[in-house]
C-alpha cells in the first residue's frame, strides 16, 4: 500500500490508465475535476476493451447490411434471418489475457461470458466454437499444461452449461509462446419476435440484477486486458474471476422464461466493466440516465467501494431493464430458480449517469460522454519483416526425397492433425442438434423441427497475416466461407475477432489496418456481412514480442435442406475424385514450408476473389442438385492433406494420377487458394465436370476412391506417393496425443 | 519413511462456487448453521525420506512447481511419520 | 401411456428425453419438477442426464435429496418403470436406488464419443427389444461413468443378470481395451434387483433421432412402452 | 462459532487414478521419493455453534447423509474454534 501513498503525488488517472490529454477532455466533459469514483467510471469506459479507442475508427470498412441481416454490430451478438421468422444470432469474444494467467478459469469465464452475450438477445444458445492459439509445447510442461487447462476449462464450463461446443480450431505457433489466445464464439437461436434489445427505455423503468453475487473478481478487467501482458503483478492477478456454469444455466433457464412475458424492454449481459459498462451501454442508447445505489447490489464481499461493485467483473450476472411495476414478477421466476432479481437503480430522464451510496450521491457524470471514448487514429508502417519474407523464391527450399516421410510428418503436424484428443472433451451433443460433429469442415446444427440447419466455423491464420495481413485476411474470410460451403451451407454472415499486438506500435497498426481491411474486401466479395466482432489488442509480452497479427473469423451460413449436408470423408470406393480449381507453384506461407523447412516465409498464395465467389456458388449449386458424394476444400498442406483426410475419415484410398508441370512439393502440400476436392459417382461425374465447364471453372477428374487401402498419388507418369492408409491414419490420429506427451 | 498430507485451497477472496453449492445443498436438508463452506483439496503422499527438514523441503517445492497453482490457490502441509 | 422427465436444477439433457418421447416415440410426456411432491399421473419417469447442482461435491450428491426423488422412490416401490441416464443414473445410485458408485473416468479426463455396447440381459423392460449379445451404437459424454461397486455387490448383480450393457467394440468384444472409463465389469447399465429401476451412462435418447444418424437407442424406449402397454393390458 | 474442516478421501483399496497421475506426475519433474498418492476433497465450514458435542454430531449427520458416499469414500473431521 505504500505505492498508492506515492500514487497521490502521482497523476491518479495515469494509474488508472488514462492520458494526460484523455483527463483533460474527461474534465472539460465534465466542468470539474473528477472523484475517484468518477475517474474509475471514465478508466474502464474509455479503455480499449470498453471503448473500441484504437480499432473504433476502422470498423467503418465493414460491410455490415444486407437482405439477410436482422442486426448489425451495435448489440451484444449480430442476428441473421434464417427464414420462417426464425433468426440466428452470434458473436465471438477473446479471453487471452485471463487465459494467459489462469487457464482453467480464463478459459471457462469466456466461454460463459459469450454465452451471456447470446442470452442477451433473447436466443437460446444452441452451440459453442472456440479458436485457440498456443506455442509449441516441445518439451515444456508449462505449455503442455496451459493447453490442457484451457481445454479442461472449455469444455468444463461447456459441458456443464448443456451448450454443445461443435468446432473451432487449435494451432500452434511460438508467436503465441508468451500470450495465448483463447477466443469463444456462440451462437443462439430464436424466433424474431423474441429478439431482445440492450436498451434502457422508460423513464421510472427499474435496472434489476440477476445471477450471482458481485465481490471483488476481476476487478478492472477491461483496463488489464488492455494492457501488455507482463511480468506477473500480483494487483493483477488479483483479477482471476471464477466460472459458474452451473448458475450460467440456471440463469438461462430463468431469463428466458421472464422473456416469454412482457416485463423486461431491456436486456444486457455484464462483461467487461460489469454493472458500469452494462448499465451505461442501455441507457446510452436510450438516450436516458441512469441511477444506480450500490448499496442495493447484493455482494459476496463486504466493504466493497463504489467504484468496485460499479467495475467488478463477477460472472454470471446480466442487467434487466424491467417495467415499472412488474419487479416481483420478475423476481418470482428467479425465485423459482433458486435466483434474486435486484433492483439496483431506475431509469431516470436527465442523460446523468449516477451512482449512490445508501441513497447518498457518490459520483455523477453525462452518460454520452462515458460512450464519448476518443479513438485514435494511429500511425501505420509497414513491418520491416516483410522484406524479408517477401524475398522467398521456391527455388530456396529443395524438393525434399522422401515425400512419402513428409506427407507423414505433414498428416502428424499439430495445426493439421486430429483434434479429437480436444473435442472428445466436449460434449457435442448435448440438445440433440449436432448433424456434423466436429472434425469435418463446419459443425452442422440442424433447426428442430424444420428441414434445414446452420452450417457454423471459426478459422484463422496468423502465418498467413503476419506474411501479408491483407491477402491473410482476405483468405481466411475465404477458408471459413470454402467450409461452409462443401458442407451444404450457404454463407449467411461473419464476426471477427481481432487478436493483435500493440497498436500503439505503427507495425502493429499497420497489420490491423490491413487486416481489417482484408476482410472487408472479402465479405464484400461473398456476400457475408460483419454482424459484430472484438477487438483485443496488446497481445505481446516483453520475452516473446508481439503475436502473429491473428483475425479470426467466426462464420454462419444456412443448409436450406438436411439432404444438403455434405462430409468430407470418401463414400464409396469406384467413385470419382474430382479437383476444383488451379494448382499453382505456390509454397509461399505455407504450412509445408513451416514446419517441414522450418521457413516462415514468402507470400501468402494469390487469392481472386471474383473467381472465389464463382467457384463457391458452384459448389453450392453441385451439392445441392445431389451430384457429390463427399467434399472437402484444399487448405493446410494442400492437395496431398485434403486427400488424405477424406481417405481417413471414409476408411477408403485413392488412386491419383495428375498431370500437372509443377515441382512436386508444391504439387502436394503447396495451398493455391480456391480449391476443392469432391468425390461424385460414375452416374453424376460428368454433369459435374460439365457445370463447371459452363461456369468457367476449372474441374478435373483427378482419380477414384479404392477400397484397396492405400493412396496413390502419380504426376506426369512417375509416382510420387504410395502410401498405405493405416500408417496415415496413425500419423494424423496420434498427434495430438504425442504433442500433449511429454518426452521424459 | 514419512508422510505428507497437502491441502490446497481456493486463496481467500476467490469465489468458491462449489463450497457455496455444497452449502446450499446442506441447508436444504436442514444444516442451516453451516456457513462459507470453501471445498479444496488433500493429497496424502509417501515420502522415502527419513529426514523431516529434506522432506519439507520437498513437499514445498512440489506445491509451488504442481500442486497448487499460486495464481488461484494457497497451500499448507504437515510431514508425519508414516 | 405418460412419460415424466424429471427436471433439476443444472439438468441439461431433459429436453432431449422429452424429444425422444415426443417426437421420436410419439406419446404424451410432460416434465415433473424437483421441488415437487406428487408426481401426479405418469407411468415411466426419465432422470436426464447433465450437471444437477453444478455436480458439485459429487454428480447427484445434492440432487437425491430433492423432494421429488421420495415421490420417485414411492413410484418405483410400486412397480414404476425408472430410467436414470447419465447424471440420472449417478442420482439413483447416491440416492441407493441402485447399487454402487459411479467414480472419475479412469483417464480423468470428460470423454464424448459415440460408443459401442453389447446387451447383456434381454430379457427386462428396458431391454427387451433387443437380443442379448447385440451391439449398439449410443453417445457418452461424462467425466464420472467409472462404475464400482464392492465385489460381494458386483457378483451378485451379475448372477441376477443386472448388467444390461456393457462397452465393447463393434465386434462384441468386452475387454479392457473396449472400457472407455474404467467401469467394473465394463459395466454400462444395470438394473435394479426387482427389474424396474435402470441406470445407465450412455445416452440412448441420443441415439433415438435417426436425423442425427444413429438410432439405436429407441429399442430402450420402445421396450418400455412395449413393457407398459402389456403390463396396462393385463390390469 | 466453531469451525469444521473435514477430510473425505477415497476408501483405502479402492485405485485413484488422479493421485496416481499426480504422483506419475511428480515423478517426471525429479520427485522420485513420493509413492502412494492419494487425492480427496477437504472441506472447511463454519458452524453457527458454540457447543463442540452438537457440532460432532451435526458433522457426523452431514457427512453421512451428503458430504461422503460411503460405498467409496471414507471420512474423518476436526472441530476448531473458529
Ligand atoms: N472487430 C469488430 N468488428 C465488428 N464489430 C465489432 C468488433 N469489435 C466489436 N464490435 C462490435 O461492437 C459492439 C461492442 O462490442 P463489445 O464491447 O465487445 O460487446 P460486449 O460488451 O457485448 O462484449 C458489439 O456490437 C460488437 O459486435
Ligand atoms: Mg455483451
Amino acid at each position: 500500500m505504500s505505492k498508492m501513498k506515492v500514487g497521490m503525488e502521482e497523476k491518479l488517472w495515469i494509474k488508472a490508465g488514462l492520458t494526460d490529454s484523455e483527463y483533460e477532455l474527461l474534465t472539460s466533459h465534465m466542468g470539474r475535476e473528477p472523484n475517484t469514483v468518477e475517474l474509475a467510471l471514465y478508466a474502464q469506459m474509455w479503455s480499449e476493451h470498453c471503448g473500441y479507442t484504437h480499432t473504433r475508427p476502422l470498423f467503418k470498412h465493414f460491410l455490415t447490411t444486407g437482405p439477410r441481416i436482422v442486426q448489425g454490430p451495435g448489440e451484444n451478438a449480430g442476428i441473421v434471418d434464417i427464414d420462417d421468422d426464425e433468426v440466428i444470432t452470434f458473436k465471438l469474444e477473446s479471453h487471452n489475457h485471463p487465459s494467459a494467467i489462469a487457464p482453467f478459469q480464463g478459459a471457462a469465464t469466456g466461454v460463459g461470458g459469450i454465452i451471456r452475450d447470446i442470452l442477451a438477445m433473447g436466443a437460446y444458445p444452441i452451440a459453442s466454437l472456440n479458436s485457440l492459439h498456443f506455442g509449441h509445447p516441445g518439451n515444456e510442461g508449462n505449455t503442455r499444461w496451459l493447453i490442457s487447462e484451457v481445454i479442461h476449462g472449455i469444455g468444463e464450463y461447456g459441458n456443464c452449461v448443456g451448450v454443445p461446443t461443435v468446432g473451432g480450431e487449435v494451432r500452434f505457433s511460438n508467436a503465441y509462446k508468451g500470450n495465448p489466445l483463447v477466443n469463444a464464439m456462440c451462437v443462439g437461436f430464436m424466433k424474431k419476435s423474441q429478439i431482445k434489445k440492450a436498451i434502457a427505455t422508460g423513464v421510472g423503468n427499474s435496472l434489476m440484477i440477476v445471477g450471482n453475487l458481485t465481490g471483488r473478481d476481476g476487478m478492472g478487467g477491461a483496463s488489464f486486458a488492455s494492457k501488455d501482458l507482463e511480468e506477473e503483478n500480483d494487483a493483477d492477478r488479483g483479477a482471476i474471476q471464477v466460472g459458474d456454469p452451473f448458475m450460467e444455466k440456471l440463469l438461462i433457464e430463468a431469463c428466458l422464461e421472464v422473456f416469454e412475458e412482457d416485463y423486461v424492454v431491456g436486456v444486457q449481459d455484464m462483461g467487461a466493466a460489469g454493472i458500469l459498462s452494462s448499465s451505461v451501454e442501455t441507457a446510452s442508447k436510450a438516450g436516458n440516465g441512469v441511477e444506480i445505489d450500490v448499496a442495493l447490489v447484493p455482494k459476496r464481499e463486504a466493504k466493497m467501494r463504489p467504484e468496485e461493485v460499479m467495475i467488478s467483473e463477477s460472472q454470471e450476472r446480466m442487467l434487466l431493464i424491467v417495467k415499472k411495476g412488474m419487479e416481483d414478477k420478475v423476481n418470482k421466476i428467479f425465485h423459482k430458480w433458486d435466483l434474486h432479481a435486484v433492483v439496483i437503480g431506475h431509469v431516470t430522464d436527465d442523460g446523468m449517469y449516477r451512482v449512490l451510496e445508501d441513497g447518498k450521491k457518490v459520483g455523477e457524470v453525462p452518460v454520452w460522454s462515458l460512450m464519448d471514448a476518443p479513438t485514435y487514429l494511429l500511425e501505420a508502417e509497414e513491418p520491416a519483416h516483410l522484406k524479408h519474407t517477401l524475398s522467398f523464391r521456391n527455388e530456396d527450399v529443395a524438393v525434399p526425397e522422401d515425400l512419402h516421410a513428409v506427407l507423414i510428418k505433414m498428416l502428424g503436424a499439430p495445426d493439421i492433425c486430429s483434434k479429437e484428443w480436444v473435442y472428445r472433451q466436449y460434449d457435442f451433443r448435448v440438445q440433440m442438434n449436432t448433424v456434423v460433429k466436429p472434425g469435418s469442415d463446419a459443425a452442422i446444427l440442424r433447426i428442430k423441427g424444420r428441414d434445414k440447419g446452420v452450417g457454423i466455423t471459426m478459422d484463422s491464420n496468423g502465418r498467413y497475416c503476419y506474411l501479408n495481413p491483407r491477402r491473410g485476411a482476405q483468405s481466411i474470410v475465404a477458408e471459413s466461407a470454402r467450409n461452409q460451403v462443401v458442407s451444404g451451407a450457404e454463407p449467411i454472415a461473419i464476426t471477427d475477432g481481432l487478436n493483435f499486438g500493440n497498436p500503439e506500435k505503427p507495425e502493429v497498426y499497420y497489420q490491423l489496418e490491413q487486416s481489417i481491411l482484408g476482410i472487408s474486401e472479402a465479405c464484400r466479395a461473398l456476400d457475408t456481412p460483419v454482424i459484430g466482432g472484438n477487438a483485443s489488442l496488446y497481445n505481446q509480452t516483453p520475452e516473446f514480442g508481439a503475436i502473429y497479427p491473428t483475425p479470426i473469423i467466426g462464420m454462419t451460413g444456412l443448409v436450406k435442406s438436411l439432404k444438403h449436408v455434405t462430409t468430407m470423408e470418401f463414400k464409396q470406393a469406384g467413385d470419382f475424385i474430382v479437383l476444383i480449381g488451379e494448382t499453382k507453384a505456390e509454397l509461399g506461407a505455407s504450412e509445408y514450408l513451416d514446419w517441414i523447412h522450418g521457413l516462415v516465409m514468402g507470400d501468402v498464395p494469390e487469392l481472386d476473389l471474383k473467381l472465389e465467389r464463382k467457384s463457391q456458388d458452384y459448389i453450392l449449386a453441385v451439392i445441392r442438385k445431389g451430384l457429390v458424394q463427399s467434399a472437402h476444400d484444399l487448405g493446410d498442406g494442400g492437395l496431398a492433406v485434403a486427400l488424405a483426410e477424406s481417405c481417413i475419415a471414409g476408411d477408403l484410398g485413392a488412386d491419383i494420377s495428375l498431370d500437372l508441370d509443377i515441382r512436386s512439393d508444391a504439387l502436394l502440400f503447396g495451398e493455391s487458394q480456391t480449391r476443392f476436392m469432391l468425390s461424385a459417382t460414375g452416374k453424376s461425374v460428368d454433369s459435374l465436370i460439365q457445370m463447371a465447364a459452363e461456369k468457367g471453372i476449372e474441374a478435373a477428374v483427378i482419380g477414384r476412391v479404392t477400397k484397396n487401402k492405400q493412396i496413390v498419388i502419380n504426376n506426369l507418369g512417375s509416382n510420387l506417393i504410395n502410401i498405405n492408409l493405416a500408417e496415415c491414419a496413425t500419423a494424423f490420429n496420434t498427434g495430438f496425443d504425442k504433442l500433449m506427451k511429454s518426452d521424459r | 519413511m514419512l508422510k505428507a498430507i497437502v491441502t490446497v485451497m481456493l486463496k481467500k477472496g476467490i469465489f468458491d462456487p462449489q463450497g457455496r453449492a455444497v452449502q446450499n445443498g446442506l441447508e436444504s436438508i436442514g444444516f442451516d448453521k453451516v456457513k462459507g463452506v470453501r471445498i479444496g483439496k488433500q493429497l496424502e503422499m509417501d515420502l522415502e525420506m527419513d529426514d523431516r527438514a529434506t522432506a519439507e523441503t520437498s513437499v514445498h517445492e512440489m506445491c509451488d512447481k504442481m500442486l497448487a497453482n499460486p495464481v488461484v490457490e494457497s497451500y499448507s502441509f504437515e510431514i508425519k511419520e508414516a | 401411456m405418460n412419460w415424466g422427465v424429471l427436471l433439476f436444477p443444472g439438468s441439461n439433457c431433459a429436453e432431449d428425453c422429452f424429444h425422444a418421447i415426443d417426437q421420436v416415440l410419439q406419446k404424451p410426456v410432460k416434465y415433473l419438477w424437483h421441488k415437487d411432491t406428487d408426481l401426479g399421473d405418469v407411468d415411466a419417469i426419465i432422470i436426464p442426464g447433465g450437471f444437477s447442482y453444478g455436480d458439485h461435491l459429487r454428480p447427484g450428491a445434492i440432487a437425491h435429496f430433492s423432494p421429488a426423488m421420495t415421490a420417485v422412490k414411492e413410484f418405483a416401490a410400486n412397480g414404476g418403470l425408472v430410467i436414470g441416464i447419465c447424471n440420472g443414473f449417478q442420482i439413483l445410485t447416491e440416492s441407493k436406488m441402485l447399487p454402487g458408485s459411479l467414480m472419475q473416468n479412469r483417464g480423468l479426463k470428460f470423454l464424448c464419443q459415440d460408443q459401442t455396447l453389447k446387451v447383456d440381459n434381454a430379457d427386462t423392460p428396458f431391454t427387451s427389444e433387443y437380443k442379448s449379445g447385440d451391439t449398439v451404437v449410443f453417445p457418452i459424454a461424462h467425466n464420472e461413468g467409472n462404475y464400482y461397486a464392492a465385489p460381494e455387490t458386483i457378483a451378485e448383480m451379475e448372477a441376477n443378470g443386472q448388467i444390461l450393457f456393457r462397452y465393447s467394440n463393434p465386434a462384441g468384444l468386452v475387454n479392457d481395451e473396449t472400457n472407455p472409463n474404467g467401469s467394473i465389469n465394463s459395466i454400462a447399465g444395470i438394473v435394479n434387483r426387482k427389474g424396474n429401476v435402470m441406470g445407465m451412462m450412455p445416452h440412448p435418447e441420443r441415439s433415438s433421432d435417426i436425423t442425427l444418424g444413429l438410432s439405436d437407442g429407441k429399442g430402450v424406449f420402445v421396450s418400455m412402452l412395449k413393457h407398459l402397454e402389456s403390463h396396462q393390458s393385463r390390469n
